[in-house]
């Protein structure tokens, strides 16, 4: 078993007012012990959905409808609360996209890291201060002793980011999830943190989910990419394959819409037209159609299957399929 | 081609006031000394780390912020110190779009609405000719005319940040300043916003300030870049001269840190790691601001703070190294 | 800090000063003065009555003998109570009034705060709609239909408790108890609406991915949290329940300050009315300032100065 | 005396366990009500003031609590000159203050000076204008020496009056002119009243503690001079200003006696026999302001007297066990025939039942035939549920019966007393209580500019009536002379009698002896437990 | 894998044109924004619940009175505290009048100043609050401070000036609630304000170069209704009851006509002996609240735009 985490046809909504929103709809996909994969997407295409679902932290509203989640093998859907809160925190780390609002303001920093250690690792409060201290240096805050006892708005963004991190690794967990780390810094800072995460990956041998909606953030750390649309998986595969030879109409768009610096000559960009899908009310067929260049008849009807490449790559659209190709149809 | 728009010398100070009293305790130094200019027609864009005054200088451009110091002229005419309705017609031709296309249009307002404000502030149009005007706006800006008794909320992001320009466009204005008016956005709409800037900047030979910390768009949409540390200017020049040849320690670090789409390069490039982070700007380090993240730091960058030089081909930069 | 303090002390002593000067002046333009009574007295007596308390002067010299006597914290003889000075009525009835207040004030705060947190967890099922239910009613019915109630089971049928007589902590639960009643409804919703919104943020969802038990998640990560906008409530409250209530204290015959605040009026005795607004307004002040203070304490990101 | 068995009921248990344990200090609880703004003498003006005052001070004359005259106090014996204008009062031996300092005459004069001296600001102070020269010392106008207060001995006080005062004896037996101790109010004299420590008095008890708002504690006076009649140990006088309150506290035996029942209660109470009802020599009436149209037409007023329906107005609507008021004069006071009460002598000038026929007429004969072209009034009252009952119900009695339409305000008392003071009114509700238990004290009020006069009532036959009446020294005609006012005042009708005011009270029945007099006050003089 | 597929129908691999993609993109029909309000509105049970109590309350404080058999004045003694039955379902008082008809001619006076507190709160409070926040500073401090002055003055004494000046009656009651009833609506409308006017909207409005007023009006106020009908319903109970401190004061309408909350008052004594004449009127005040409470807080969720979608 070298997978860290398996998931299958993971369904999750949220019943809201407006009716059930169907959040993330028959995914699959999974992650290889010590590899990262980088999730990415645009917002609301249910990246943060999937890995709340993992920790079934989904909140009062929210409901893992179908499917299974193996974790080390072991299927956490059903599991109950206790059993959740041994793997939070502790085999499963977190770190959440805004450094600014994910610490609680009224307790100081030291509390919260020490908070999880005393849990988990059944450390008494004088231990795990000072392993607290520990942590906080290996994420690079300076006289870390004394910045225990401060509040975290006496803390700068980055500063912040790190200490969330501090938090998500305390326990050497087995799987560190990262909720779009880095999207609330600044580059300089951005480019500090992915190099923590890289080091601390490479030390402490975690897997690592980074969900981000920035490709260059992925081109830098992740090995695969799973890439969203809709509550769905549209394209896997490493990064490189990703990268060079994307499959699905969404990723290539998504590649060509981001500027290249590199050239002198101002180019037009080349936008994907229309809005993200409403999760409410889903088109029918593929989520992408209704912005597609390439949208057939069947798109509209139904949605695409995964196909699998030899390479291991995956990709869920008609273009792939041989009638298509037939017609010769090219993405 | 003469400037639409210059400013000299700009500072602008935040009281900090505490108590019920509002007594002045200290002052956040936003924007310290900042001096630049942009031709009409083209772009300026404005690139730092959050918190190092970009947003801050666009509004006191503007005149949200009263300048605490420094002269800001509009068509060679000097308007820092006009008053409010002296800037009406001012406020006709300079005009905003917001980072947060959430919260930067009244949700209990249509669409409309908000669009026909600018028009009834400056008085413009009558009411049949506003609506017009109206369904004429949204068409320019890519929106749908239909849609124009929606309210916000109904909105994605992208058609929202729409309807901001829309709202800017309204009142015809000469010089827009964009203060990130893509970071919100998702990756596949923010070039939907940009093509659309630009079209509208080639139709109507608009003038833009551009503000963002991400700097690949902001080398795609500008003529030339000013790169902005804690309320300083460190170095200006054109785009692609600055792209491929910063000179400032910090440009270089900024440059280098940006993430590149692309594995093979990303993997290849060498990063200039800063340390720290961006001091307070309540408390700024003496001398050169960034000394304190600088590598090549030198006595004199402790000391004395370093004025923009020239280095030729329009290219500038405040370092003592130079 | 002393600074702050003397700035607020500055502002506080102006706005006392005007409260006293409009409230001098208004209560003698009210009709009837403090001797007049059911059976009128011939005019030179009235006049003897008068003199004796120096009503015959200009009032504006009463007026600046007022504000001398006050700047020696001195707030005047009663004109009621012959014989009694105002400070030593407020210095007998206050405790009294502040016992059952602080009494009050931490019942609303035992039962408000729980109960909104219960609801705002259980939000839309059956205990939240009864908590608020019973919460908007308890907004609704005011405290002498509570008191009137308490009174008949309590004390007439039950026999459990004393009224009228005023015998200290036992004679005080019932009149704390309908004291206790508005403010706890509306403690509980003010907790509700705000924890409802609390536990929406970031951070709670933080502590929840540490794999924290609820109950830590929900009292030292939410509560906290919570209590901030209560605390800007608490303020006038505090000040207005430490001072007594009218209604209260006829009811339960309870001998506070409160009552005074009524009495003193009806009864035209001028030092009293403006002693017990002045002590009111000055206890306001106070109050709010402490809670300015705790502010502080509770949210590490207001300092009250740097 | 207090031996009687077997009538009571049987004492709570846990009461019995407390008597049985040590020497039971006897104690009557009694609710006061309210918190009497002062207890000294010359000060009070208020009823609950009174109380204090008479339990624990003693003037030259007492109120006899079986028949409510003045009987021998501190003085034991006086005599009275024949024109009536000099009392010669002889104090009792050996009298002591509270303290156990000696009592003499220079004591009895302080305190009557003390009324009398403008510095005092007695608002009470023209009660003993009839001493000699007492007016003109509190005017200033004549030194100390010349008020005919005069100190013979130590045991005799010779008092000089301007002019004969028939009712001079309850005067004397009054709250007003009792003995002070003269170091002690000097010392202190706004504070002496205050504390226990200081209030030094003569009477049955004396004060032992007052906490303010709360109670008063009474102890018996070891040196009262008829300590041996006084059987109580302690009375303690609380107050409880809710009536609902105080019932549940006198219902669940905290309190012994109360007369604060609140009005809604009192049917039952009174069927069940717990309630006792006394009257009291109070009348409520209405004012007509005489000044106003269209009651400067004494047919106008009476038409409207005529049309209410006092029988029925008590008996629903007041439901004190009042008695409609037959003319202005309550009952209770003794008339022409020393055995015979002056209301019950003459014919009722008032039926208690509406004479509706007779109301039309005489509003028809003023010019407003059914009511027609009668200006809308308005009827003023002081805020409290009685009043407004009352209005009520007449103003719906008047609309019925006569056609005409009032309109009802309530004002806050102070404001009530100024406005109708001033005359600022059509229709107002008053009440007075008299003030000692003589004919006199009532029908003075509407003398021409009287300053309870509201209804501006002026008529020379009248006070020529009244003045002659003061004076007159002989009962008998005296009372002869008030009939003839009570005339002429009925036949006017400036105001509008309608009830005599009760008062309803509450005591448990093992406290006996207790005496409610027809003025308001509660002795306790002679109160006791009776034990089982 | 792709073998599934082979049955497909070739047609099916066409393009399709952008009208048909764009079919297919479901968007929600528009609404205006009164239109959605009401829509949501009605999906929520409490608030429509209130709405019909208030509605039903409103129209027999109207008709009720003319409808009954019994005029609210009419008094007979013969029926004095007669326990409810059917000719008189809520009982009598003690003047023998039907307490029903009174409770529903009370309605129309308290329904009235519940409604002029409302009126006051949302003109007076409002505007001094939106004033006091939009401007700030030393002009926001000496209007609050002014409030903390109206706020310590007692009542009672205005009150009984007022009474004095203008006699007492419906419009004393409104000037009384008009001096310091809006207090804490101008409190709460101040921070809402102090928070909106942070907001990126107003900034726009500001480079529009909008006047102050107008800002404040059309584009602050209307995103602080949530806190404001919050505020506004429960400041309708309080009114209710200061009409009836008032009455009792004596600003009141004047008897025989009585407001719930002079009903209450005048019966709580008998509470013991008649509880109907107290539960009636006090159910009544209750019921009504209750309703302004749930349409309160229905309204606020709806006009909501965070809670839209
Ligand atoms: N608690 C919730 N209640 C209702 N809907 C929810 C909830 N949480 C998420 N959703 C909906 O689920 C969908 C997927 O949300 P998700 O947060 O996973 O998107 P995302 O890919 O993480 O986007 P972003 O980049 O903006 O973070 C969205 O449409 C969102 O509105
Ligand atoms: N109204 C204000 N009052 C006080 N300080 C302010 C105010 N506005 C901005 N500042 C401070 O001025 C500095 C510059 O802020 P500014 O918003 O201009 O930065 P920015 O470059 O736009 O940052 P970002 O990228 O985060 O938008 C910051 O430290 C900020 O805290
Ligand atoms: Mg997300
Ligand atoms: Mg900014």
């Amino acid at each position: 078993m070298d997978n860290i985490l398996e998931v299958t046809n993971l369904h999750t909504s949220f019943y809201t007012m407006a009716g059930e929103v169907k959040a993330v709809n028959g995914l699959d996909f999974s992650v290889r012990k010590g590899s990262t994969l980088g999730i990415v997407g645009e917002s609301g295409s249910g990246k943060s959905v999937t890995m709340l679902s993992i920790v079934k932290l989904l909140g009062t509203n929210g409901k893992i409808k179908e499917g299974s989640i193996l974790f080390n093998g072991e299927d956490v859907v059903d599991k109950k609360e206790d059993y959740m809160q041994t793997l939070r925190g502790n085999k499963i780390g977190m770190i959440f996209q805004d450094p600014m609002t994910s610490l609680n303001p009224v307790l100081t920093v030291g509390y919260q890291i020490c908070e999880s250690l005393i849990k988990h690792k059944n450390m008494s409060r004088r231990q795990a201060e000072k392993k607290a201290v520990e942590l906080l240096s290996e994420v690079g805050i300076p006289d870390p002793k004394n910045r225990l006892n401060n509040y975290p708005h006496e803390f700068s963004g980055g500063m912040r980011q790190r200490v969330m991190i501090a938090i998500a690794v305390s326990c050497n967990p087995q799987l560190l999830i990262a909720d779009e780390p880095t999207t609330a810094l600044d580059v300089t800072i951005q480019a500090q943190i992915l190099d923590l995460m890289k080091r601390l990956q490479s030390e402490l041998d975690t897997s690592i989910i980074i969900i981000t909606h920035d490709l260059g953030v992925v081109a830098d750390i992740a090995d695969e990419i799973m890439v969203m649309y809709g509550g769905n998986m549209v394209e896997k595969g490493s990064t490189r394959d990703i990268f060079y030879n994307p499959k699905h109409p969404y990723t290539k768009g998504l590649l060509r819409s981001v500027p290249n610096p590199d050239k002198l000559i101002k180019e037009k960009l080349i936008p994907i037209d229309g809005q993200p899908p409403d999760l409410l009310n889903l088109p029918k067929g593929c989520p992408f159609s209704p912005r597609c260049p390439n949208t057939m008849k069947i798109c509209l009807m139904k949605n695409p299957d995964l196909m699998e490449f030899e390479n291991g790559q995956k990709a869920r659209c008609w273009l792939l399929n041989k009638e298509a190709r037939a017609k010769g149809k090219v993405i | 081609m003469g400037d639409l728009v210059r400013v000299e010398n700009l500072k602008k100070y935040f009281p900090i006031r505490k108590g019920i009293l509002g007594k002045k305790i200290n002052y956040v130094k936003a924007v310290d000394n900042v001096s630049f200019s942009i031709k009409s027609g083209e772009t300026l864009g404005l690139v730092g780390e959050s918190g190092c005054g970009k947003t801050t200088t666009g509004r006191t451009v503007i005149k949200l912020y009263e300048p605490t110091e420094g002269k800001i002229y509009y068509e060679d005419k000097d308007i820092t110190n006009l008053t409010n309705r002296e800037m009406m017609s001012i406020r006709r031709k300079m005009q905003m779009i917001f980072q947060d296309p959430y919260a930067s249009l009244n949700p209990r307002m249509t669409v409309s609405d908000i669009i026909r404000e600018s028009m009834v502030v400056h008085k413009m149009y009558n009411e049949n000719e506003r609506r017009e005007k109206i369904k004429e706006l949204l068409d320019i800006v890519g929106l749908n005319s239909e849609q124009a008794n929606r309210y916000p909320h109904e909105f994605s992001g992208g058609q929202r940040q729409r309807v901001g320009i829309a709202r800017a466009l309204a009142v015809e204005p000469k010089f827009i300043i964009c203060d990130e008016p893509i970071s919100a956005l998702d990756v596949s709409i923010q070039a939907q916003i940009i093509n659309t800037l630009e079209d509208l900047q080639k139709k109507y030979n608009l003038t833009y300030l551009f503000i963002a910390h991400d700097l690949s768009m902001v080398k795609h949409i500008s003529n030339k870049i000013a790169v902005m540390y804690l309320g300083n200017m460190v170095e200006v020049a054109e785009s692609n001269e600055l792209y491929m040849n910063p000179q400032h320690p910090y440009t270089k670090a900024l440059l280098s840190a940006i993430p590149i789409p692309d594995p093979d390069k990303s993997k290849k490039k060498k990063r200039i790691m800063l340390e720290g982070e961006v001091p307070s700007p309540i408390k700024p380090p003496r001398g050169c601001k960034f000394h304190p993240r600088c590598k090549y730091k030198k006595k004199i960058c402790t000391e004395e703070q370093p004025v923009l030089k020239d280095l030729g081909n329009n290219h500038k930069i405040a370092c003592h190294l130079f | 800090m002393t600074r702050y303090i003397l700035k607020r002390f500055k502002s506080s002593v102006i706005t006392l000063f005007v409260v006293i000067t409009i409230t001098f002046f208004l209560i003698r333009a009210i009709p009837g003065g403090p001797f007049t009574d059911e059976k009128a007295i011939p005019p030179e007596v009235m006049e003897k009555v008068m003199e004796r308390y120096n009503m015959n002067d200009p009032l504006y010299e009463q007026y600046f003998d007022y504000l001398k006597n006050l700047a020696r914290l001195d707030l005047g003889p009663s004109y009621r109570y012959a014989g009694r000075t105002v400070n030593e009525i407020i210095g007998e009835s206050f405790p009294i009034s502040a016992f059952i207040g602080v009494l009050a004030i931490l019942i609303s705060l035992a039962i408000g705060i729980p109960i909104g947190i219960i609801s705002a967890l259980r939000r839309g099922k059956w205990q939240d709609n009864t908590v608020m239910l019973i919460a908007t009613i308890g907004v609704t019915v005011p405290n002498f239909v509570i008191a009137t109630f308490l009174i008949y089971v309590f004390a007439l049928k039950l026999g459990i408790f004393t009224v009228g007589l005023w015998e200290g902590i036992s004679t005080s639960i019932l009149p704390a108890v309908t004291l206790a009643g508005y403010p706890m409804a509306f403690i509980s919703r003010l907790v509700r609406s705000s924890m409802l919104e609390v536990i929406q943020q970031d951070y709670i969802r933080t502590a929840r991915s540490k794999g924290l038990v609820e109950r830590v998640v929900i009292y030292i990560h939410a509560l906290k949290n919570t209590l901030i906008p209560l605390l800007t409530y608490l303020g006038p409250l505090t000040a207005g329940i430490l001072t007594g209530s009218f209604v209260v204290e006829q009811i339960f015959g309870v001998p506070g300050l409160g009552t005074h605040f009524v009495t003193s009026i009806q009864n035209r005795d001028y030092t009293m009315i403006i002693g017990v607004t002045v002590f009111y307004s000055t206890f306001l002040i106070i109050i709010n300032f402490l809670i300015d203070i705790c502010y502080g304490f509770i949210d590490p990101r207001i300092k009250l100065d740097s | 005396n207090n031996k009687e068995t077997n009538t009571t009921p049987t004492p709570a248990p846990e009461k019995q366990a407390e008597e049985n344990n040590t020497v039971e200090e006897s104690i009557i609880v009694a609710n006061l009500a309210a918190e009497p703004r002062t207890i000294d003498p010359a000060i009070n003006n208020a009823a609950d003031g009174s109380t204090v005052i008479f339990n624990i001070f003693e003037g030259l004359a007492r109120i006899n609590l079986d028949n409510d005259k003045p009987e021998e106090g501190i003085a034991e014996k006086w005599d009275i000159s024949d024109d009536g204008t000099k009392y010669t009062f002889h104090l009792r031996e050996n009298l002591k203050w509270s303290d156990g300092t000696p009592l003499t005459a220079e004591d009895v004069k302080y305190g009557i000076m003390r009324v009398l001296d403008p510095n005092t600001a007695s608002s009470y102070a023209y009660h003993a204008y009839c001493i000699k020269n007492g007016k003109a010392y509190y005017e200033g106008n004549a030194s100390a020496e010349d008020v005919g207060v005069n100190v013979i001995d130590e045991n005799t006080l010779e008092i000089n009056l301007e002019y004969p005062v028939p009712y001079f004896m309850d005067l004397v037996a009054w709250h007003l002119l009792l003995p002070l101790k003269a170091d002690v109010v000097e010392n202190d004299p706004d504070g002496w009243s205050q504390d226990p420590e200081t209030i030094i008095s003569n009477g049955p008890f004396r004060v032992k503690e007052w906490k303010h708002n709360e109670y008063i504690l009474l102890e018996k006076n070891p040196y009262y001079w008829d300590k041996d009649s006084v059987k109580i140990d302690q009375v303690k006088l609380v107050m409880i200003t809710d009536g609902n309150t105080s019932l549940t506290a006198y219902k669940t035996d905290k309190i012994d006696y109360m007369a604060n029942i609140p009005s809604i209660q009192i049917p039952n109470l009174v069927e069940s026999g717990d309630a006792k009802v006394v009257d009291q020599l109070g009348t409520y009436y209405y004012c007509f302001n005489v000044d106003k149209k269209p009651f400067d037409d004494a047919r106008v007023r009476k038409a409207l007297s005529l049309a209410i329906d006092r029988q029925a107005l008590v008996k629903t609507i007041t439901q004190g066990k009042e008695n409609p008021a037959i003319g202005f004069l309550p009952y209770g006071l003794t008339g022409v025939d020393k055995s015979k009460d002056f209301r019950t002598e003459v014919d009722p000038y008032i039926d208690i039942n509406a004479n509706i026929e007779k109301a039309k007429k005489l509003l028809a004969e003023a010019g407003y035939p059914d009511g027609e072209g009668f200006p809308e009034v308005a009827f003023k009252y002081n805020t409290s549920e009685n009043h407004k009952a009352v209005a009520e119900a007449i103003q719906a009695m008047w609309k019925k019966n006569l056609g005409i339409n009032i309109s009802l305000t309530n004002q806050e008392w102070k404001v009530f007393i100024d406005t109708v003071g001033q005359g600022d009114y059509e229709i107002a509700r008053y009440g007075y209580f008299s003030d000692f238990n003589d004919l006199g004290s009532l029908f003075d009020l509407w003398v021409t500019d009287g300053p309870n006069n509201y209804p501006h009532y002026a008529c020379t036959e009248y006070d020529e009536l009244v003045f002659a009446a003061r004076e007159e020294q002989d009962s008998v005609k005296r009372a002869e002379l008030y009939h003839q006012v009570e005339d002429k005042l009925m036949e006017d009708m400036p105001i509008m009698p309608i009830y005599y005011y009760t008062k309803t009270y509450l005591l448990k029945s093992h406290v006996k002896g207790m005496h409610i007099s027809p003025l308001g006050w509660e002795f306790f003089r002679n109160a006791y437990i009776e034990q089982k | 894998m792709e073998t599934k597929y082979l049955e497909l129908d070739d047609e099916l691999f066409e393009d399709v044109n952008k009208e048909e993609k764009l079919k297919n993109e479901c968007l929600q029909p528009s609404l205006t924004y009164w239109q959605d309000t009401w829509r949501r509105l009605k999906k929520d049970k409490m608030a429509l619940a209130g709405l019909v109590i208030i509605i039903i309350v409103t129209l027999l404080a109207i008709f009720g009175p003319l409808i009954s058999p019994y005029e609210y004045d009419e008094q007979n003694f013969d029926l004095s505290n007669q326990a409810p039955v059917l000719s008189h379902p809520f009982g009598t008082d003690q003047f023998g009048r039907d307490i029903f008809v009174r409770v529903m001619y009370g309605a129309r006076i308290s329904l009235s100043i519940g409604l002029v507190a409302s009126i006051i709160n949302l003109t007076i409070g409002v505007i001094y609050g939106g004033i006091a926040g939009l401007k700030g500073g030393a002009v926001d401090n000496i209007m609050m401070r002014i409030v903390d002055i109206l706020y310590s003055i007692p009542t009672m004494i205005y009150v009984i000036l007022l009474m004095v000046i203008i006699g007492s009656g419906l419009k004393s009651i409104y000037i009384t609630l008009g001096i310091s009833y809006w207090v804490g609506m101008a409190r709460i409308v101040r921070s809402e304000v102090l928070r909106i006017k942070q907001e990126e909207f107003i900034l726009a409005a500001k480079v529009l170069g909008t006047s102050q007023r107008r800002i404040l009006l059309r584009h602050i106020l209307p995103n602080a209704m949530g806190p404001i009908i919050v505020t506004l319903t429960l400041s309708i109970p309080s009114a209710i009851f200061t009409e009836a401190f008032l009455s009792f004061i004596g600003l009141g309408v004047s008897a025989p006509k009585a407001s719930w909350g002079v009903l209450v008052n005048d019966s709580i004594s008998s509470l013991s002996l008649f509880p109907y004449q107290l539960f009636f009127p006090a159910a009544a005040i209750c019921i009504t609240i209750l309703g302004f409470n749930f349409l309160g807080d229905g309204l606020r969720d709806a006009l909501d735009p965070k809670l839209r979608k």
